[in-house]
């Protein structure tokens, strides 16, 4: 939790290049290698309302606009809107007359109320409605009769043009412009231009082109009144940006005209290695769980380095750092520090492919490299301060939850290690820093870790793949500022 | 960062037999109503509303300084209810915050300086930034990180948050230690 | 053969239009006559904890981040589908760095992996809400105004007027004055300008603005405006007098009307009259109140002074309505052209992933004809992969 | 200071609060515990059937230019203070059915109208006049003018001075005659 709160003061370096908190980071028990949410893909998986906490399907999902069709948004603080009840006192109509006679029974009316700003739906007019659950007035989008023209008129041009360009091709007659230009590139042919242009168009046979009316453009030009200047200006009347944006299909400037906003759906999203397409998570489908049906942190299967304390780092001197380790997984663990230019290069063991990989691979060119290569990156490893790591395995002994109880720590005899406890390791280190390091500048040293990883994934049928193995991870440690 | 000691003055808390530190300078208004399940941490000037419903914490709560927990009303046609309010386990309520939701889920953090308005719902795995604002029935969904006043969503939590509110509260709780001179 | 084409448009996922303004990201599905959402190009930087602009970048991989992280925004926060293996509509400028548009195509198809994507200029799909064969979209953006004529489905690329007139010239005068009106120097943040010219400011006419400069006119009413920090006046002055710097004219005639009539002066001479009869304004800075009135107004004026007097001959201006809000009629366009062909002239990913370059138009491999005799010099000196 | 708490009858005034000065609660008031309340520059007079919640302060400021008798401020009915906000107004007048919400901060120079909703975690501290029916909220402040006031807490009020006996320590009322409330009937009209 202290990783929220706190600055990342230990950040892993992930296998694209970024540098992250552990938290953040997801561990592929397939490739084994450490994801992050910049490298991996991620999906919709369900659509649901966070306000009322229903599921969505997302073909419905897709109709309704991701919206909600029970909870609304306050169209002036975008807060949920509530419904309220009222008794509506049948009102004695004066103009009605002698209107039908009315039961005199109370009546339940509900409108919409927010509790931040106190907007009701009653403020911009909406008349109460009878039932709880909505029956709102929908709005159209005033500009949807004439888009929906233009949509028709122009997929008929395509459509022609599609038809016209199979003719010529049947009649094995190619013309082809002599310079290709702009609008063979992006969209408008010849021919749409020709339409557009009322030029001689090939036989139209399509209604939709035939009666279509372009726009017509007028002199006239919406004025302000005259004396507009002098008019009483009431800021509270004039809705803000945000407030017209979030109704983008109306964008009302007057916040009399500002209406209940359907609630945007929000989704559930599982994540993916791209490398082997595996789910590095996949959520629960009920909106209300907090569970994963898959979930590969890379918290529960990468050691975990915390700090504990350190002195102060000066130019030119040793300071001491003292750090803990945590070994997630249910097995033991051996852990060794290093240096970060001591990691083998993971690039080069390469495993041997098998053929229906390489087959895969051959099948979708585009997609096995052509990515990493971009989003692969360097992260930049701080020299100025190095960790003095000792050439010693450290073994961690596996996660039990029983054994929190005990509750006073070993302590070890060993230099470096000051005290065990269950599967939690507390180290006491140096930290060399250069002569040169600029005081004031941030003081960040670079380790690296080998553990050794169990993996608990069956293994394919066919090849027996190794369980136990040696992994390297780095990280980069914040240790404040240099001091003067 | 591993937390640092937070020490109390020994004669200043109660320690019930389940483990809840409270401290004697709480208002503790109908105690008969309030439970605490155990390990939960109430520290001083906190107030917390038994008075008005029932009011239940789940295992290894922190409610720190100053912090206000008080159930809802909701006003009904024949008059005014006020609501039970339940809370979780592993939730943490920041300094000075005024919590009057309706339900707290687990693994929740609460930030100092907040104001939870009337009949919120906080699900489990969410947190709400210091000095947050959130209006009355406010939902927040598992994993939301809510900040600023009105709160909004902000970004999203990472999906171990069970796990990390966990050690956080554990280890406050281990943390939290009797001054050991008197 | 429709038949069969129909279902497969059917099976083709409906693509989204992307429009990411400087200040604002426009952001839906094709076909439809709004965009999903608008909203401010910005997204919540968890490692410098705060809002982070998209367009605040110092390099290339800066941008890049910027733009996933925008991306993932608008897909998983907003219209809710998966990225992968659906086309994207851009809407862009024409005058968009080559550094911008390759970086967002590496991310479109390389991090998103979509499977195609179409380029289209905001211009010409400006004009396509009109279907009207020739416009002149005089579109203000946040930062610049840009004038391209349309003409026939062509812009003319020769007389493209680009001005830094924009919402931020509005902003900085807008500053200026309730400095000035308030007496002590406000530093307010942009936020705040925008919040005060949306929904105080508006452009006076011609004949108050002449009169305001001669000083022969009474203010307009102020208006109160309290924020948290502090509660200060927008004075008349301030109101009305924000937009001036788009009109004011120099030497160098670097004010909006200018730049209109200069495009139009740099077009084929028989397009002219087509032009200054099917102007249509765009862009979220149309939408304040009094503006189009009055570059109507400047623009029938200035039409009779030299040096346009002389070369234009031009003596009506009309003026078109795009069925759409100002801030998103390029999007309609987007939408519109995206809907019409069904994303049959977007670039596939793997014609991108082969040649790793976009088509652009100030680029001569792009606007060389296949047949001139460059193309077999350029084959003889290195074999192009 | 002078010592001088009138509390009506039917208020419900619990005991652990800090009340200084000259301070009058109307009849149907309630005051929860930790609330603090100082009549330093003058008497401060809350008048009936408001609810004043946990860790409010309501401070009558001493000002420089002090008039004498000192100016009493004026608290309408049925205002609520919700948990820890503070008021410091020296208007002398906070009008009727205004929520102050929880850690919200009204300053000196702050004057209020009736039926004001005042948000939660709001400084006010600017000069500024609120109109009957503000509304304000967030970190922005920003505002609008409700349709009509803010409903009363007479229901919760009701419940409030039911359920409080039970549970606390009370003030006992000292004044059994109704001081003269339709000065601020008067007032607010």
């Amino acid at each position: 939790m202290a990783y929220l709160t706190q600055p990342d003061y230990i950040k892993y370096v992930c296998s694209c290049g970024q540098l992250k908190p552990i938290t953040n980071l997801y561990f592929c028990r397939h490739c084994l290698k450490i994801r992050c949410g910049f490298c991996i893909c991620h999906e919709v998986d369900s659509h649901y309302c966070a306000n009322c906490l229903e599921n969505m399907p997302s073909s419905e999902a897709r109709l309704k606009k991701n919206r909600c069709s029970s909870c609304f948004d306050c169209p002036s603080c975008f807060h949920t809107l509530s419904t309220r009840a009222t008794i509506a006192q049948p009102r004695q109509d004066p103009a009605a007359g002698d209107a039908k006679i009315e039961n005199k029974q109370p009546k339940k009316m509900y409108y919409l109320s927010c509790f931040n700003c106190r907007w009701t739906s009653r403020d911009v007019g909406i008349p109460d409605q009878p039932v709880a659950s909505g029956g709102w007035p929908e709005r159209t989008n005033p500009f949807a009769a004439r888009v929906n023209q233009l949509l028709d008129y122009y997929k008929a041009i395509a459509q022609q043009e599609k038809q016209e360009k199979l003719d010529r091709e049947r009649k094995k007659f190619a013309i082809r412009g002599k310079y290709m230009n702009l609008t063979d590139k992006t969209g408008l042919t010849g021919a749409m231009a020709r339409n557009i242009a009322g030029l001689a168009s090939s036989e139209s046979s399509s209604s939709a082109i035939a009666n279509f009316v372009p726009s017509q453009a007028s002199e006239e030009v919406e004025e302000l009144p005259e004396d507009y200047h002098t008019q009483e200006v009431n800021l509270k009347q004039i809705t803000s940006m945000r407030q017209r944006l979030r109704a983008a299909e109306w964008q009302p400037r007057s916040a009399a005209r500002l209406q209940p906003a359907a609630r945007a759906l929000s989704v559930k999203r599982s994540q993916r290695c791209r490398a082997c397409d595996h789910n590095l998570t996949k959520p629960e489908y009920n909106p209300g769980s907090v569970k994963f049906k898959i979930e590969l942190l890379a918290y529960y299967h990468v050691p975990e380095v915390k700090i504990i304390s350190y002195e102060t780092v000066k130019p030119g001197e040793t300071t001491a750092l003292l750090l803990k380790l945590t070994n997630p997984t249910a097995h033991e663990m051996q852990v060794r520090l290093l240096q970060p230019q001591d990691v083998p290069e993971v690039e080069e063991r390469e495993e041997p492919k098998s053929i229906e990989k390489s087959l895969e691979k051959s099948l979708n060119l585009e997609k096995d490299s052509s990515w990493s290569k971009v989003l692969q990156r360097r992260a930049a490893l701080p020299t100025a301060c190095a960790v003095r790591a000792p050439d010693a395995a450290l073994t961690l002994a596996q996660r039990d939850d029983a054994a929190e109880y005990d509750d006073d720590p070993q302590h070890d005899t060993s230099d470096i290690i000051m005290w065990r406890k269950s599967n939690k390791l507390a180290l006491r280190l140096q930290v060399a820093t250069a002569a040169g390091a600029a005081p004031g500048g941030p003081a960040r040293a670079a380790l690296a870790l080998q553990y050794s990883y169990r993996n608990t994934v069956p293994p394919a049928a066919a090849a027996p793949a190794p369980r136990d193995h040696t992994l390297y991870t780095t990280l980069v440690i914040h240790l404040g500022t240099v001091a003067e | 960062m591993e937390l640092q000691d937070t020490y109390y003055n020994k004669s200043e808390y109660v320690e019930t037999a389940s483990g809840n530190k409270v401290s004697r300078q709480t208002v503790l208004c109908g105690s008969q109503n309030i439970v605490l399940h155990g390990k939960v941490i109430v520290q001083s000037d906190a107030i917390i509303r038994g008075d008005l419903a029932n009011v239940k914490t789940g295992r290894f709560c922190i409610i720190s300084k100053g912090s206000v927990i008080r159930p809802p009303f909701k006003k009904f046609s024949k008059g005014v209810a006020f609501f039970p309010l339940q809370m979780g386990d592993h939730v943490f309520v920041g300094e000075n915050t005024v919590v009057n939701a309706a339900v707290v889920g687990s693994y929740v953090y609460i930030g100092k300086n907040v104001v939870i308005g009337r009949r919120c719902v906080l699900k489990d795995c969410c947190m709400i930034e210091d000095n947050s604002v959130l209006p009355a029935e406010t939902v927040v969904p598992s994993f939301a990180r809510y900040s600023g006043n009105p709160a909004r969503l902000i970004t999203t939590l990472p999906e171990a948050m069970p796990d990390l509110m966990t050690e956080f509260t554990k280890s406050y709780y281990q943390h939290f230690l009797p001054t050991t001179v008197n | 053969m429709a038949l069969y084409e129909g279902i497969a448009l059917i099976q083709e996922k409906q693509a989204v239009v992307l429009d990411l303004g400087t200040d604002y990201t426009k952001f839906g599905f094709t076909g439809e006559a709004a965009p999903r959402c608008i909203i401010p190009s910005e997204y919540w930087c968890t490692s410098e904890r705060r809002f982070k602009r998209v367009y605040d970048y110092n390099n290339e991989e800066e941008l890049y981040d910027n733009l996933v992280h925008m991306l993932h925004l608008l897909y998983f926060r907003h219209v809710l589908v998966n990225p992968k293996e659906r086309k994207v509509v851009v809407v862009e400028s024409l005058l968009s760095p080559t550094m911008f548009r390759e970086t967002l195509a590496k991310v479109l198809f390389l991090h998103y992996e979509v499977s195609g994507v179409m380029w289209a200029d905001s211009a010409r799909l400006c004009a396509l809400t009109l279907g009207a064969p020739v416009a002149l979209v005089v579109s203000l953006g946040a930062r610049d105004a840009e004038v391209v004529a349309v003409v026939h489905g062509c812009p003319v690329l020769q007389a493209i007027q680009s001005q830094p007139l924009g919402a931020r010239a509005i902003h900085d005068e807008l500053a200026r004055l309730l400095d000035r009106d308030n007496g002590t120097e406000l530093h307010l943040p942009d936020h705040v300008l925008e919040d005060i010219k949306v929904r105080a400011c508006f452009v006076p006419g011609r004949a108050r603005a002449l009169q305001l400069a001669g000083g022969g006119a009474p203010a307009a009413r102020a208006a109160p405006y309290t924020r948290a920090e502090r509660s200060l006046s927008v004075s008349g002055a301030a109101r009305e007098l924000a937009a001036e710097p788009l009109f004011a004219r120099d030497n160098e005639m670097a004010s909006l009307p200018d730049a209109v009539l200069q495009c139009i002066a740099l077009c084929p001479i028989d397009a002219r009259r087509e032009l200054a009869e099917n102007v249509l304004v765009t862009g979220g800075t149309a939408a304040l109140p009094g503006l189009r009135a009055r570059l109507a107004q400047e623009l029938r004026h200035l039409v009779t002074l030299p040096p346009y007097r002389d070369r234009l001959r031009v003596s009506k201006f009309k003026f078109h309505t795009a069925p759409a809000h100002d801030n998103a009629a390029a999007w309609v366009g987007g939408a519109l052209c995206g809907a019409a062909d069904g994303g049959a002239r977007a670039l596939a990913r793997d014609a991108f992933a082969r040649e790793r370059r976009l088509a652009d138009w100030p680029s001569l491999l792009h606007t060389t004809p296949r047949t001139h005799p460059h193309w077999d010099e350029l084959a003889e000196a290195e074999p192009l992969g | 200071m002078s010592q001088n708490i009138k509390i009506l009858p039917g208020a419900t005034v619990c005991e652990d609060c800090t009340l200084e000065g000259d301070i009058t609660i109307g009849g149907g008031t309630v005051i929860h515990p930790r609330v603090t309340i100082i009549a330093d520059g003058g008497p401060i007079i809350i008048a009936e059937y408001c609810i004043i919640e946990e860790y409010s302060t309501i401070i009558h400021k001493k000002s420089d230019k002090q008039e004498n008798p000192p100016k009493p401020l004026f608290i309408g009915a049925h205002n609520v203070f919700e948990v820890g906000c503070r008021l410091e107004s020296s208007f002398g007048h906070i009008g009727e059915s205004n929520v102050f919400e929880c850690r919200s901060f009204v300053g000196v120079n702050v004057k209020i109208g009736s039926g004001c909703v005042i948000g939660a975690a709001c400084n006010l501290t600017v000069t500024q006049t609120l109109a009957d029916n503000t509304v304000i909220w967030g970190s922005e402040h920003h505002n609008r003018e409700a349709l009509e006031k803010q409903p009363s807490q007479l229901l919760q009020l009701d419940f409030l001075s039911k359920v409080m006996p039970n549970y606390h320590r009370l003030r006992k009322p000292n004044v059994h005659k109704r001081l003269p409330s339709r000065q601020s009937q008067e007032i607010s009209k």
